[in-house]
Parts: C-alpha cells; structure tokens; sequence
C-alpha cells in the first residue's frame, strides 16, 4: 500500500503542475489577444446610431472600469488565480454582467450530451471495425467498410457536416439542421423533448462519427493484427477455441485497453466542445460559445472554457492513470 | 550425472498413433524478388506409438519446430506442406490433418493438445486462469459448469496446484507455475496425444527437473502419447522412450533413447551426445567446426557431410537413405564406424 | 536504395497503388508551378463553368480554374501538412524514446511536459495564437504551432515501446558492447519504433490538415494563399453547395482522400518491409 | 456468421432511429400565425436588459418588438413620409438657439403590465442613465444634457448645456435609438447595470411569449392590448402576425435551405449565390426588395475603399483620385455583388431620400466634373456605368434586366468613374512617383506596395470587392496584398493600425437628407494621432478645413431647414474633389422573404419600411403583413 501512496502523492503532484502550467499559459496567450473587449462593445453601441465622438471616449471609460480590466498584468493574474479557486470565472464581458461560469454551464448540457454519445459510438464502432478488421484480414465485407473508413477520416468534419446538412436537410427534409430542440418546447422528461432532442442531435452526432471513426479504426486494426500473432491467440487457435471467441475474448479485448486511454482523453476534451460541428448545426454547445468568445474578444469567456477543458483532460488522465491497474490486471504498481 | 531412465519395453500395440509419411514441409517465399524455399521439413517419415514418449532432438534451425508444428497442424503461409502426410488414429478412427480440418478441429484437445514453445506467454494476460480452462476445455468434458470446475481444480490438484490459480492472472504466478498449469491445460482432458515444444526451455533448472517428473507422471497416469522437441539432451536422456535426431530438415537417426545415448549411429549424435557434460570428465569439448547449413540452399548429398570428421567421397554426393540398423533407423554412409571413432 | 524501391513497386501490390496514388498526386501538385495563370487572380476565367473539356474540373464562382486551384492548393496543403507531421513527429520520437530509454528523473522532467500539453486544447489555443500573431502569423509559424501541440500523445505511445524494449537481451548486449545511448536508441530500438511512427504520422497528418480547414472555415488564415481549407473558405463564402457549384469542393477532397489513401497504403507496406517483428516470421526460424 | 450478425444489428439499429413522424416546427404555434425571422445565436439569452452595456443593439426581437422612444425615420422612405411621431404626438420643438428642446407625448400609451406610460418615464430614462455611467446611452446623455423638467405628464423639456439641433436624433430610431424605461419596473432594481429585466415589460404591441435560454429562438406574442401602443394606435385592424419567432437558423448554406423548407420567413442577408439559388428554385415562393435582379436591398450605408489620411502617401489628393482611376468599378460590381450593386459616386448612399435630395439634383455637376492631372484636364464621371453593367448581367438574367436608363440607375446607380489608366499615371507622377518596368515607385524610390485590409467572413461581399481592387491595382504596378482581419477589422480601424481598408465611414438616417448623421464626427477637432482610438466615424482621419466649416454650419441650423441639403451638397462636392475615401456603392443586402404563410412585403416598389430583421423599423412591416389565404392549413 506504501507504494499505492506514493504514486498517488507523486501523480497529484504533477495533476497540479499540469492545471498550473496549462491555465497559466492560457492566461497568457489571452491576454496577449489584440481583441479588446471595450473597443467591441463600444463599435457594437456606436455603430448602429448617431456617434457624438465625445459621449464615446466616456463610454470607454466607464466600461474599462465596469469590465475591471484595469491594474496590472501580474495583479489581474493574481486576482484570476484567487478566483478561479472558486469556480469563478468573473463577467462574462460580451454578455456583461451574466457570470462566465454560467454561460458555461448552460452550454455544457448540450456539448456533453452531443459529444458523449457520438464519442462513445464512433468509439465502439471504430474499435469494433478496426479489430474485426485487423483480425479477418481477409474478409471481403470488411476490407470495404473499411475502405469505407479510411476513405471517410481525411474528410474535413466541415464538409461531413455540410452535405449531411444537404442531403437530410434539403434533398430528403427528415432532420432538424439547426438547433438543439424544437422551438417553444420547455425543456422536461417529456417523451415529445426526448424525441425532439435525439432528432436535433442526430446529424451533427453522425457528423461528429463518421469524422471520429477512422482514427480508432486504424489504430484498433494496427493493435488487434499485432495482437494476431501473439502466443496466447496462437495457442487458443491450436486448442480449436472457436474464433469467435477468439476475436472477442483474445484479440479485442487485449487491444482495447490501450484505446481507454485515448477514450479518456478525448472524454476530457470533451468539455472544450466541437467547434465546428457546433458551428455547422447551430447547436448550443460550448465549442459555439468559445468561438463567439473569441470573435467578441471576450476573453473572460475564452479563458474561462480553456480552463474547464484543460482540467477536464487533466482529471481524465489523472482517472485513467489511477484506474488502470485496476483495468489491466497486467500493470501493476511499483 | 546423466540419469538415463529405464525404459520399458517397446509397446507391440499394432496400430500406431500418429503415423507422418514422407512429410515435407517448407517456407515458400515470393517476396520483393527474392524466391526462397526453405526446405524446413524434408520427407520425414515417422510413426509413434501408443503409451510412448517421443523426442525430437537438433540444433537451433535445424527444421524441429517446424517439424512438429507441421504435425500439429499449426503452420502457416509461407510454411506449407509440400507432400507427404500426417495422420492421427485417435479410437480407430483416422484423421488426416491437412485433408480433415473441420474434424481436426473438433478433435483438437479432446485427442489431440498442445505445450507451446515459451508457454509463458500462452495464456492471455489480461483474462484469469480460469477462463483458459473454459474455453479450451469446457464443451469436450460434456460435464456442468459446477462438474467441470471440480474436475479442473481435482485435476490441478493431482499436479501440485493450489485450484486459487484459477482465479489468478497469469502475471501473478511464477515461471515453474504458469509452465504446470499449461501442462495442466493440455492434460485436462486427458487426450490421447500430446505434442511439446520445447516445454521446458527458459525454466531454471530445478523447476525443469520438477516440470519432466510431472510430464512423465501424467504421461504415464493418462496412458498417452508424446511427441515433443527440444535441443537439450539432458532432457531427452531424462524422459523419452524414443529419440529421433534431426538434421538440416531430415530425421538421420531414431531410436530407443538408451541406444540411441549408449551407441549413436550417426555422427552427428555421436557429437551431440558427446558434448553433453559428465562429472569427472576433464576432457576438452571439441566443438563442432561450422554451422548448421542454410536450409535456402543445403549441400549435396549428405547434408552434414561439411562438418563430418568421417565424411568421405560419396557423403558429397549422394544422399543417405534412412534405413533399420540395431533398434533403430539411421540415414548415414558410415553408420557402422561411428562407434569406433 | 532505389533497388529497395523497385522491389516494392515490382512485388507489392498494396505499395505500387500507394506510390502511384501519391507520386500522381504529388505531381499533380507540382504542376502549379507551371500554372497558366497566378493562382491569387480571380476573374480571368467565366465563373461557375462546370466541368469540362475545357475546364477539366470546372470553375469557381470567382472565375478561377478549379484545376489550377487545386493543384497549387494541395501543394500548399500538404507542405503545412508535411511541416507539422515532421516537426511533431521528431517531437514524439526524441522525447519518447529518451524518456523511455533512461526513465527516472529524465522521465519525470518530460512526461510532465507531455502531460501538460496534453492538456491543452487545440482548437483554442490555435485561434488564440492566430490573434496574437495577426500580420505575422505566417504558414510556417502556424505548422511550428500545430506542431508543438500534436506530439504529445504520441510521445508517450512510443515512450511505452521504448520501454518494453529497455529490458530485453539485445538491448543489454548492446549496453555491454558498450554502445553509446543515441547509438542504441538510433541502431537498435528504433526500428521497433518506426511502425509507431508511420501510423501515428497518418493520423497526424490527417489532424493538421483538419486544423487547416478549421482555421480556414472559421476565416483564419491567410485567404491569398490557396489551400485545401482556403477553397472550402471560398466556395462557403459563395455558398458553392447550395448554388450547386459542387466541383468547386467535390474535387479538392476527392484528391485529398485519395493522397490519404496513397500514402495510408505506402505506411503499411513500408511498415511492413521494416518491421522486425514481421520480418523475422517471413524468414521462418 | 459474427460479421453478419453484427451488420443484421447495425441495421436493425439504423432502422430505429429514422425518425417515424417529423415534429411540428414550432411546439404549440399555429405554423399560419407565427411569422419567423433570422435571429442572432444570442449568448445572452437570459437578459433582456436594453439599457446594459449592448444590450440596446440585441437582435432577438426585444429592440425590435417591445421597445419604443419618441420617434422613428423610415430609412427607405422619402419627405415626410418617412418620418412616425411614436411615443412623442408632435415633431421636436427647440428653442432659438437650440438649448431647450420640448415634446409633447401622447396619451393613452400603456406597459404590457398595465402601468401608463408618462412623462416621467422619459425623465427616468435619462437620469438613470447618466447617473451610471456603464449604461448604453449614459455618456451622450451627460455631454449633452443639463436637466430635464415634467411639466405635465405628457410634456417633457430637456434643458441642453450647450446648443445642439440634432438632440432629438438621440430618440429617433433609424435602427435603434435610446429606448424609454419603465420607471415602475427599474425604480425597485438596486443595480439597473444588473438587472437582466427578465420577463421585459413591453411598451410596443409585442410582449416576449418564450424563448430559448441557450439562446436559438425568442418568441413574441401580440399584446391583447396592442392598441395601446403607439404603433397600434395607428392601426385600424388587429396585426395578423400572432406571433414573432426570432430563431437562429444557422450559417448561410442552412438559411437558404430552411427559407426553401417554408421554416425561415425572413432571411438578414445571404451570399448573392444563395439569393441567386432561391431566385432559381423557389421563386413562386419568395418575395425580394427588386422583383428580379439584382433583388438586393441597399442599406443607407457607404461601402468605400478607406485611405488612412495619416499614412504616407495617402494624404495625398493626387495618389487617392489615382488609385480610384485605377479602378474598373463593372469589374467590382461582377465580383462583389456578381453585378447586383448600387454603385455610388457620392459620399451618401444612393438610398431612399438621398436619390432625390443628392443623386438627381447633382448629375450635371458630377457630368461636368473636371480633374487636373497635372498634364490635362479630364471628366472622369461616366453616366452610362449601369447600363453597362445591365450589359454584363443581361447573358444571365435576360429578360428581367430593364432597358429602361432610368429604371437601370436605381437598380445599378446612377454613374461612377471611368477606368483611365492614362490620368492614373498622369496623377502619380504629378505626385512624384515613377515607374519602374511595372511597378511604381514612391518618391523616395521605394517600392509602392498596398495592404488592403477587409473584413472577412461576415462581410462576404466586400471582402471579393477588395480582392477584385487589390488585383486591379496589383496589374497596374502597385502590388496590394489582401490583409484579411476578421473580428479584429473593426478594432484595427479605430487606432488606424491599416494602410487602405474596405468600411464604410458613411451612413446616413436614409429617410431624411440631414447628414449630420456621420458628418458631426467628421470634424478636425475629434481627430486622433495615429495609435490612438479615433472615435467613429472618420475613420480616415481627414482633415479639412471647409469640412469642419460645413459642420459647423450645419449644427446651427435646423433638422428640417431646407438649407441642410444645399450644405449636403457642398460636402458632396468636396468629398468628389478631395477624394478621402472612394464611394463604392450601397451595402446591398439579399434578404429575400418567404410568402408562403405571408405577403404585403415591403419592396422597392413599396418602401413603407426597412426590411432588415434586425432594424427596429421592421416592426412597421410585421404589422403590415397580411395572412396568404393559399397558405398551408394550420398543422
């Protein structure tokens, strides 16, 4: 158990380090953006109304003031750590005054819901494909989906989502393409928002599949043939194990442990959202809202959602880490 | 101290049970320009009986392994079967194993298991003992689940196993450990016949000392045959009934092990035998000048002609014949002198 | 060399295709050298022409060659491609099989760097840096930038190979021929390493150009410049899928998955030609 | 026998998630009551706060649909027409010189709560505001007023701390202005900067019904007392549109689609393809401002090619009238707008009242116009510009392009400058330039090199234009590089951190001929050294001292006075002379609309008003629609 502790002493160490490191960085790099968030507010009020050039050096004043964007590089830095201690991420400056947590928090609903099931499914069937795959190698149906799948992962996730968009939103109308429900429809457990939710999700979590499939693909087919030639597959082959069970209990299951940690990962990122598919559908998400941030020069909001997405992937890794001993009965503590 | 067991008589049961004939084996190559044929196995022919351990002896690369994957079955391309035949008679019924797949399939561990090389490795690391048994052996017994964890843990019992192994993953038993249990593995179902490769290389000695005895006591319990290969003498010397010598893909010489050890035929036995240390001998080991030859592209004739002390003329150009000599069969122009020399 | 080459085009099938694919496409690409027109002017050419045998692939709605376009577009394309996946891809390989190799302290020191930039997500930071460097943000340093961030992940799968490799018989030889540490990392373990190498670079290259057409979609990046990303930045601007100009994207993915394809190809067979693993079970034992 | 059992489950699975019945498109809205609108991705969506920093420009209905101030001008309309007394009952009465402004209001006007709207809501507003000074309209409120006074409740009097005969501008909506508060709600709020004003108390004839908290779609209802609202006061029928639905209907590929799926009734803008495409596929279904091409709406804005006055050699008259002479406008025309532009030779829009106030009146001027190139005197203006533009575009569009001049002058404007490569190197070298093989050279012997610096992505159209001029120039040896600047475009103008940018510093009230709209800020007294922020909107920084004497003019005389135009007329003729910036054309907006569910669009034929859905004056047009009796019935 000695041991065990000082792992978990030595791991949360550099967890720390890593939220440190990362979020400070990011600190950085945003306040180094040229964006000035009063120079967008004040061109958002003045340009669309008659401009007294004097009321508008007074209206930079005073949202410099509302924004607290004044003191000093290392005082805002100072003040940016004590509060986000706390969870508190300051105004949001382009939807002054409503928190930044907040937004977040409401967007983060729909990202999480999006991304986790289209990552889980391209996760499963990529895996599923590239194992089957690397173990039949000469299967005729899947050596085409899988050309079917490598033709797909070079394809820009953008021009996935656009002809989905064409072809259930235009050609053959079935699907919802923008959104993320049915308007004027509250949100509740209701069978009609459920279905009004899997429908609105259902292009851009195909979107997010078919773009996500082929790199589990290649790297599941690369595992499972080197797992192939292993003594214990030989073995169970020679011992007449049926190869069904082969594939599932001796090749799949093998490869599979190292495509948790790339599922870890990706689960963490999942906070960060997906930016262009979001941006594509319209879908509420995070990834939408990080690149209105950025587009508004609201870099409360930027810093806010890179923060969340960079401890969401450092948990991730800090779990997997922790939790894989337990997951392969091979690593063992030391 | 070589311990040469005694042996028992030779069985005179009339059927044997794996009777290769004229079985030749080899790696066929077409790759980026270079053709290759690798005569691995070259027209073996071999019968073993019932009750009878069988060693397959020769150097590293010599053709061994190939040999009995090929008899296993368990080949594949570029190593193919060329001619020849291996057939199994498991309860009078044959099997050919390159023209009967499906039924040697269904054969397989029921009549037929296997001790790999390195069977370290052989159990899936991630999965618990238990499941290896299950899938291997679990629809031959025909026995309930309950019924058939009784039989497995009695019968790891009976070869010094704590049944908790069961529940164990293969990285937390040690090397001698895991080399029983797949022992135990390939005798679960006590088939008829039992192929090794090389089962106890990469054990220490004492293990490899406690593994044969259990090899041997299980063998002698189950009343089945063993074919099984491995390059250490001491080793043959210590269990098999028979020997058969392998040389550059060709069996040169087979026989009875006391008199295969106390009077060789071949010269190369005679050198592999004599190599083998002895308490009290403080006579230089003169090691065998050359390699053993490249299988792509062998010698003429006798194949070990290069390296042979009594080589003469005819060794380079025509190609010995294996043939019955004393209790044996050796393939060698000068079978007779070997003794003397 | 070139023998190694004429064997694996006369006796591979799966590397021939591979080879023609991308040497075609890469030819292809080089040809905007010799491009009739500049490949910035728009308007020399009617627009919206479909394809034909004139206009092999068409023209854009800004009257511009669609052949032309993406030909200097792949080039471009693939050069920041390239960029990211060998600068990143010698990332990987330097600081996973050191940190790998000599473990301990060395280990630590790394791994937490990895971890961190693990950490980082892409898409923002990219965009983040694209504004810091507005003017000066050129393809070179937008490729540095990716780079830096598309390692890390590597890094550690070939960190667990290095591993696995430290405690086997050859490498103990090694260490008591008294080779050096680069010597043995070079000589002996980076074979084993070379297949890690090819697959993740696929993957890789395959990210970099998605972050290209992510920058380019979202308008950030330099539109004088014809990428792959900048002529689907264009064709949305003109709203090519709906007017149905759809040569315009059609055929710019069609020769990017095909050099995907072709280069897939050529990894698993080059991969296959080196790996040690694969080889020793061709020559039989 | 795996392989296939999985692929029988894959598609049992596909199976069941093909949706069995498509929903309704709005839950519990009748399809044939709700007219639907482009609507912002609002990020806001909770706060409906009009007085909070932006909260005055939100574009999800609540500016648009529930508030309202004093006046409004029709930026399509002409004379007066164009101009609603709304909350106010009579036009501004100022004082002699302009320090005390008085507006009566009328009466019977009420909160959507039920509280009467009066005087003193008008008092609050302005105290409020410039008593917290984060607020949208504090600081204009604190330059220029002294107190405000309630003699009655439906009198209001604004004591002005200096003269200013446009202070009335400040509540006339052209397409927002400062909105009136309720005082009844905002009096019990501790912090009005806080306060997100969720639910929004209405004072126009719609009141928020729902709306999305992740901010895709905001719904509106008719207030049952919709009469007592000025706009209802005005209206003899009860409006047919039950109910507003602002929803984001995503990037423009998807607006296109949802317009063709009869789910988006009025699209803001589109690419010119996309219009072009539902011209093509839907027409029987859609209305636009032209009937056929170039269907674009002008806005009264000014696109035009920014020289930074403070950046060598772009203060120089003779290098600007250059580089515009370099210029082939038809080519500009075909690549930004694909011929569908309302070019402009003048510094005011060629929109709604400006055509008859400006365009009209000054086309001999413009004919007779003479520059010197330092060799020769030459005309530049070229009247026949729309005509050859109708050239260009008629192989397309056949038929539905006029032959008509004066019809092809409102479609295509009115004239604009000759291309004259000649006069361009006359111009330059008179400036000192030379040339060297094909490529000019400053006067100090180095290179002259452009970077032209455009928006981007969302302004599509203008981005191609400069692309189309950098080419333009490139060819005639000033090598121009295009230098996209995205969401930075705007915050790099204010500090003048470019060379030549694409903008517009122009925009004008569009329904009245006063220019004082822009103009005001023109004046040398505002600009800024470079670096630092030079407030909006001369963003050129020029400088001029018959400019600043026109200003100053034109603040002492009255809003209405005649005399505004001729003082227009004279910045007109200065803006040709000096060329400070070149006018390009109109900023053309595609916002086609969808007359399934309903028709009475307002179009060039019928400007009664602007039909941006992001203007406030849209409320004028969602009250004047009528229901399409061929409609689909209600679902």
């Amino acid at each position: 158990m000695d041991g065990f502790s000082k792992y978990l002493a030595q791991r949360l160490f550099q967890f720390f380090l890593v939220l440190f490191l990362g979020i400070s960085l990011t600190f950085l790099i945003t306040k180094l953006s040229p964006v000035d968030p009063v120079e967008q507010s004040v061109s958002l009020m003045t340009s669309f109304g008659a401009t007294d050039p004097r009321a508008v050096e007074l209206m930079r004043e005073a949202l410099a003031e509302l924004y607290g964007l004044q003191g000093s590089l290392f005082e805002q830095y100072i003040n940016f750590w004590s509060r986000i201690i706390v969870g508190d991420f300051g105004p949001s400056l382009s939807s002054f005054p409503t928190p930044v947590m907040s937004l977040i928090m409401a967007a983060l609903p729909w990202t999480v819901g999006l991304l986790l099931q289209a990552l889980i499914i391209s996760w499963c069937l990529g895996n599923l494909l590239g194992a089957l795959a690397g173990y039949y190698r000469s299967n005729m149906l899947l050596k085409l989906s899988g050309a079917l799948v490598m033709a797909l992962h070079p394809v820009p996730a953008y021009i996935i989502g656009l002809v989905l968009l064409l072809l259930f939103g235009f050609i053959w109308p079935i699907l919802p393409i923008s959104g993320g429900a049915q308007m004027n429809l509250p949100p509740s457990f209701s069978f009609d928002y459920i279905r009004s939710l899997i429908l609105h999700g259902t292009l851009p979590a195909l979107t997010l599949v078919l773009g996500g499939i082929g790199s589990w693909f290649i790297s599941m087919r690369s595992l499972a043939s080197n797992i192939v030639t292993d003594d214990h597959v030989v073995y169970a082959e020679l011992a007449g194990v049926s190869s069904g069970k082969i594939f599932s209990q001796y090749v799949a299951r093998n490869a599979l442990l190292p495509q948790l940690t790339g599922l870890a990962l990706s689960l963490g990122g999942v906070f960060g959202g997906a930016v262009i598919t979001e941006f594509v559908y319209n879908y509420p998400g995070v990834g939408r809202l990080l690149i209105q941030g950025i587009y508004r020069g609201d870099y409360s909001l930027v810093l806010g959602v890179t923060t969340i997405s960079i401890v969401a992937v450092a948990v991730a890794v800090l779990i997997i880490d922790l939790l894989y001993p337990l997951i392969d009965p091979r690593v063992r503590l030391g | 101290m070589l311990a040469v067991v005694e042996t028992k008589p030779a069985s005179v049961e009339a059927k044997p049970v794996l009777r290769v004939e004229g079985l030749k084996a080899y790696y066929q190559m077409n790759y980026f320009g270079v053709r290759r044929e690798v005569r691995a196995v070259d027209d073996i022919s071999l019968t073993i009986k019932r009750n009878e351990i069988y060693g397959i002896a020769g150097e590293s690369s010599s053709g061994k392994s190939s040999l009995i994957k090929t008899i296993a079955g368990a080949i594949t391309p570029p190593l193919r079967v060329v001619e020849g035949s291996v057939k199994f008679d498991f309860g009078g019924k044959e099997l050919d194993v390159y023209a009967e797949r499906p039924a040697m399939k269904a054969a397989r561990w029921k009549h037929l298991s296997y001790v790999m090389q390195g069977s370290m490795n052989v159990l899936n690391p991630v999965r618990k003992v238990k499941h290896a048994f299950h899938d291997f052996a679990f629809k031959h017994m025909g026995l309930s689940e309950q019924d058939f964890r009784a039989r497995v843990e009695s019968h790891l019992q009976r070869i010094g196993l704590d049944p908790r192994v069961l529940e164990a993953y293969p990285h937390q038993l040690s090397g001698g450990m895991r080399q029983r249990l797949t022992i135990g593995l390939a005798t679960v179902c006590e088939p008829e016949f039992i192929i090794a490769d090389e089962p106890t290389t990469a054990l220490d000695v004492l293990v490899q000392q406690d593994v044969l005895a259990l090899i041997k006591e299980v063998q002698q319990r189950l009343g089945s045959s063993i074919i099984f290969v491995t390059h250490d003498m001491t080793v043959h010397a210590a269990i098999a009934d028979r020997i058969g010598i392998v040389y550059a893909g060709r069996l040169v010489e087979e026989g009875p092990t006391i008199d295969v050890f106390e009077r060789p035929q071949h010269p190369y036995t005679a050198h592999l035998i004599a190599s083998l240390p002895r308490i009290g001998d403080t006579k230089k080991r003169i090691a065998l000048p050359g390699k053993p030859p490249n299988l792509a592209d062998p010698p003429s004739g006798c194949r070990f002609h290069p390296r042979c002390p009594l080589a003469i003329d005819k060794c380079t150009r025509e190609n010995p014949p294996l043939v019955p000599r004393q209790t044996g069969r050796v393939a060698c122009w000068r079978a007779g002198e070997v003794e003397a020399a | 060399m070139l023998k190694v080459l004429r064997d694996l085009l006369v006796y591979n099938r799966e590397f021939a295709i591979g080879f023609v694919l991308t040497v075609g496409i890469f030819l292809f690409a080089l040809a905007h050298f010799w491009a009739p027109m500049p490949d910035s002017a728009i308007y020399l050419l009617p627009p919206d022409m479909p394809p034909s045998a004139q206009y092999w692939f068409g023209t854009t709605s800004r009257g511009q060659d669609v052949l032309w376009q993406m030909s200097s577009a792949i080039w471009n394309t693939m050069l920041f491609g390239l960029t990211v996946t060998v600068i990143s891809r010698l990332l990987a390989v330097i600081v996973g099989m050191v940190s790998g190799y000599l473990g301990g302290r060395w280990d630590q020191f790394l791994m937490t760097i990895n971890d961190t930039m693990i950490a980082l997500p892409n898409i923002p930071i990219l965009l983040l840096v694209y504004f810091v460097m507005r003017d000066s943000m050129s393809w070179p340093v937008l490729a540095a930038t990716a780079a830096l961030l598309g390692w890390n992940y590597d890094a550690r799968l070939i960190r667990s190979v290095t591993l696995s490799l430290r405690n086997r018989e050859f490498t103990r030889h090694a260490v008591f021929a008294g080779m050096s540490v680069p010597q043995i990392l070079v000589r002996q373990h980076l074979p084993y390493v070379m297949p890690v190498i090819f697959f993740t670079a696929m993957n890789n290259l395959i990210w970099a150009i998605g972050i290209e057409v992510t920058l380019s979609v979202l308008g950030f990046s330099d539109v004088n410049r014809p990428t792959i990303g900048g002529m689907i930045y264009w064709a949305n601007q003109h709203q090519a899928i709906i007017a149905g100009i759809w040569w315009w994207i059609a055929f710019p993915i069609i020769a990017v998955v095909l050099l995907f394809l072709g280069l897939f190809l050529l990894a698993i067979s080059v991969n296959e030609y080196i790996d040690p693993r694969s080889r020793l079970s061709r020559m039989g034992a | 026998m795996l392989i296939k059992r999985l692929a029988a489950a894959a598609l049992a699975i596909a199976a069941m998630a093909v949706p069995a019945v498509a929903q309704d498109f709005i839950a519990g809205i009748p399809r044939n009551e709700a007219l639907i609108i482009q609507g912002p991705a609002a990020q806001n969506a909770e706060w409906f706060n009009l007085w909070a920093p932006g909260g005055g420009s939100t574009t999800n209905g609540n500016q648009q649909l529930s508030a309202d101030t004093l006046w409004w001008i029709n930026p399509e309309g002409t004379g007066d027409a164009a101009w609603t007394n709304a909350l106010a009952a009579d036009k501004p009465q100022y004082n002699d010189d302009f320090t005390q402004m008085t507006v009566k209001l009328k009466e019977g006007i009420f909160w959507s709560d039920g509280v009467e709207f009066t005087a003193d809501d008008v008092k609050y507003t302005v105290d409020t505001q410039i008593a917290h000074p984060g607020m949208g309209w504090s600081a204009p409120f604190t330059v220029n007023v002294e107190s405000v006074e309630v003699p009655d409740r439906n009198t209001v009097v604004f004591n002005l701390k200096e003269p200013n005969s446009r202070f009335h501008t400040l509540f006339t909506v052209r397409w927002n202005a400062a909105w009136i508060m309720p005082k009844h709600v905002f009096e019990k709020v501790e912090d009005p900067l806080a306060y997100s004003a969720n639910p929004p108390v209405s004072l126009s004839a719609y009141v928020l019904h729902s709306y999305d908290k992740a901010g895709n779609w905001a719904i509106w209802k008719l207030r049952d007392d919709w009469q007592r609202t000025s706009i209802g006061m005005g209206l003899t029928e009860a409006p047919e549109v039950k109910y507003v639905v602002y929803r984001n209907a995503g990037n423009p590929d998807a607006r296109v689609i949802e317009q063709m799926n009869h789910n988006l009734d009025v699209i803001n803008d589109i690419a010119p393809e996309g219009m072009f495409t539902i011209a093509r596929d839907a027409a029987d279904t859609t209305a636009y401002w032209f009937d056929g091409f170039p269907f674009a709406h002008p806005d009264p804005t000014l696109p035009s090619v920014l020289f930074n006055h403070q950046v060598a050699p772009f203060e120089n008259k003779d290098v600007r009238w250059a580089l515009a002479l370099m210029i082939d406008i038809r080519a500009v025309a075909m690549g930004s707008y694909r011929g569908a532009a309302n070019l402009a030779a003048l510094s005011t829009p060629p929109t709604g009242t400006s055509i008859t106030d400006y365009y009209e009146p000054m086309q001999d001027w413009l004919t007779s116009f003479t520059l010197d190139t330092g060799t020769r005197q030459i005309t530049p203006y070229d009247p026949t510009v729309a005509e050859q533009v109708a050239a260009l575009v008629r192989p397309q569009w056949g038929d539905q392009i006029p032959s008509d001049p004066e019809q092809l002058k409102r479609m295509f404007g009115f004239g604009w400058w000759k291309q004259d490569l000649q006069a361009a190197t006359e111009l330059l070298q008179k400036a000192g330039f030379t040339k060297n093989g094909n490529q000019w050279m400053k006067p100090d012997g180095t290179p002259f090199t452009i970077k032209l610096m455009v928006e981007g992505d969302n302004i599509p159209t203008l981005a191609r234009a400069g692309t189309i001029i950098a080419q333009q120039w490139s060819m005639e040896g000033i090598q121009t590089t295009i230098d996209v600047a995205g969401p930075t475009w705007g915050q790099r103008l204010g500090p003048g951190d470019f060379q030549v940018a694409i903008g517009w510093t122009v925009e004008t009230w569009g329904g009245h001929p006063d220019l004082s709209f822009f103009l005001e800020s023109y004046h040398s007294d505002f600009i800024k050294p470079l670096g630092e922020i030079q407030p909006p909107r001369n963003l050129q920084r020029w400088t001029d001292e018959r400019l600043d004497a026109l200003i100053e003019a034109n603040r002492k005389v009255s809003f209405d006075s005649p005399e505004v135009v001729q003082l227009g007329m004279d910045y007109l003729k200065l803006a040709v002379e000096e060329m400070p910036f070149i006018p390009l054309m109109a900023y053309n907006k595609f916002a086609p609309f969808d007359t399934t569910y309903w028709t009475g669009y307002p179009s060039a034929a019928n400007p009664y008003a602007a039909s941006g859905p992001f203007w406030s004056n849209l409320r004028y047009m969602i009250v004047a629609l009528e229901a399409n009796p061929s409609a689909p019935a209600a679902q």
